[in-house]
């Protein structure tokens, strides 16, 4: 099963892309869909991030639901 | 202060104009239990880098996220602060050096509410809402991603 | 900072327009080191007395002191906060209801020495500066003495 | 030798008076112009004020010199 993932700022910037779909299974923790994230693009090694989930920021250890808009978040810089 | 607020829109396409201000200012005679405004503006500012100066900011932002987080933020504000009205306005798409891209408006019966508020408010939108800024160089296209420390 | 800043008149006869802050904030425009501008507006109270409901207040004030005690709190404040900017006003005579009294606008860098200084001016504006002023009360010609707490 | 006094606020509404003479003498104290009012104006007894000699709020104890330009300030109500 598919879930979209939303790329925003530098990160799509980096990446060349706003949005993709990524492979779901179920268990599937907020850690290890970073770590694929990160292994398709090794050009975000360095790129401090957080996963957005729902619009919720989540902790890396929870599991990510179905289905699910998952969202990569780059520093802010509102204001 | 239990009353819901209705969520309004924060995001505005470009920079704010300054008669915005004005004509808050103007719609909030006719309520006279306020006795203060406190306001904070954030301006566009041409600073040095490295490849040469910024001549404005391109903001992008995750909006349904941020105006959800912009709605938290404003009833958290409500909850802590005994205030009478808040407006807050953050602009997307390119903001010129110069320009106002951030708009905090709040009013209170007595000045400590609206002063502490703003403050509140102020920190609150750097960190919490994700909006993404694209600070633009010189003529040549050059650009830096903006990070809020 | 040890930049002397000319002395400025703050008092002024009558409500302060709204639209003086929209042309204040024009006119700093093209200051593009400015980063943030803070802003405190007070604004007259309908508050209910014993006697009736405020519909104003007449200020007044010597003069020649206040405007010195003006010029030594914006001194102050320039020494203590990063500040780019600094401006003013307090009415003079009859402020009607809803309408505006003081204006008290800042501007810095960043956000934290404009936020900061904005308080620290209006804490000492209502402490400092020997202004009086009369609550209004309904239509017959009663008021009241007002004093800041 | 003469001194001016300034009166404002409530307290020159309490006497109806913005400014008067009162005699100076060498060594005159602040406090001892405050009594020298209070005993001409009575209606003054509760009211709280500050006295400025040229534009600087004086401690009690302090002698005025001459000239001098003298304030009687009630409680400020800027802002």
């Amino acid at each position: 099963m598919n879930i979209q993932i939303l790329y925003f700022g530098q990160i799509a910037d980096r990446i060349g892309l706003s949005a993709e779909n990524f492979d779901w299974t179920s268990g599937l923790l907020v850690s290890t869909l970073r770590e694929q994230i990160l292994a398709k693009y090794p050009i975000l090694k360095d790129q401090i991030f957080k996963i957005a989930v729902n619009q919720k920021i989540m902790q890396e250890d929870m599991p990510i639901p179905f289905p699910a808009e998952i969202a990569c978040l780059p520093p802010f810089a509102g204001g | 202060m239990n009353k819901v607020h209705k969520p309004k829109k924060v995001l505005m396409q470009g920079p704010i104009d300054p008669q915005m201000v004005a004509t808050s200012l103007v719609n909030h005679q006719s309520k006279t239990n306020i006795g203060a405004h406190a306001l904070f503006l954030g301006q566009i500012r041409a600073d040095q880098k490295d490849n040469g100066v910024v001549t404005g900011i391109e903001y992008s932002a995750y909006e349904a996220m941020a105006e959800e987080a912009f709605h938290r933020i404003r009833e958290e504000a409500f909850t802590r602060y005994d205030l009478t009205c808040m407006h807050l306005y953050h602009s997307l798409g390119v903001v010129p050096v110069g320009q106002i891209s951030l708009f905090v408006f709040v009013s209170s019966a007595h000045r400590r509410a609206s002063l502490e508020a703003v403050d509140f408010l102020v920190e609150r939108i750097k960190q919490d809402v994700p909006i993404f800024g694209k600070e633009l160089i010189g003529a040549t296209g050059d650009y830096i991603w903006k990070e809020n420390n």
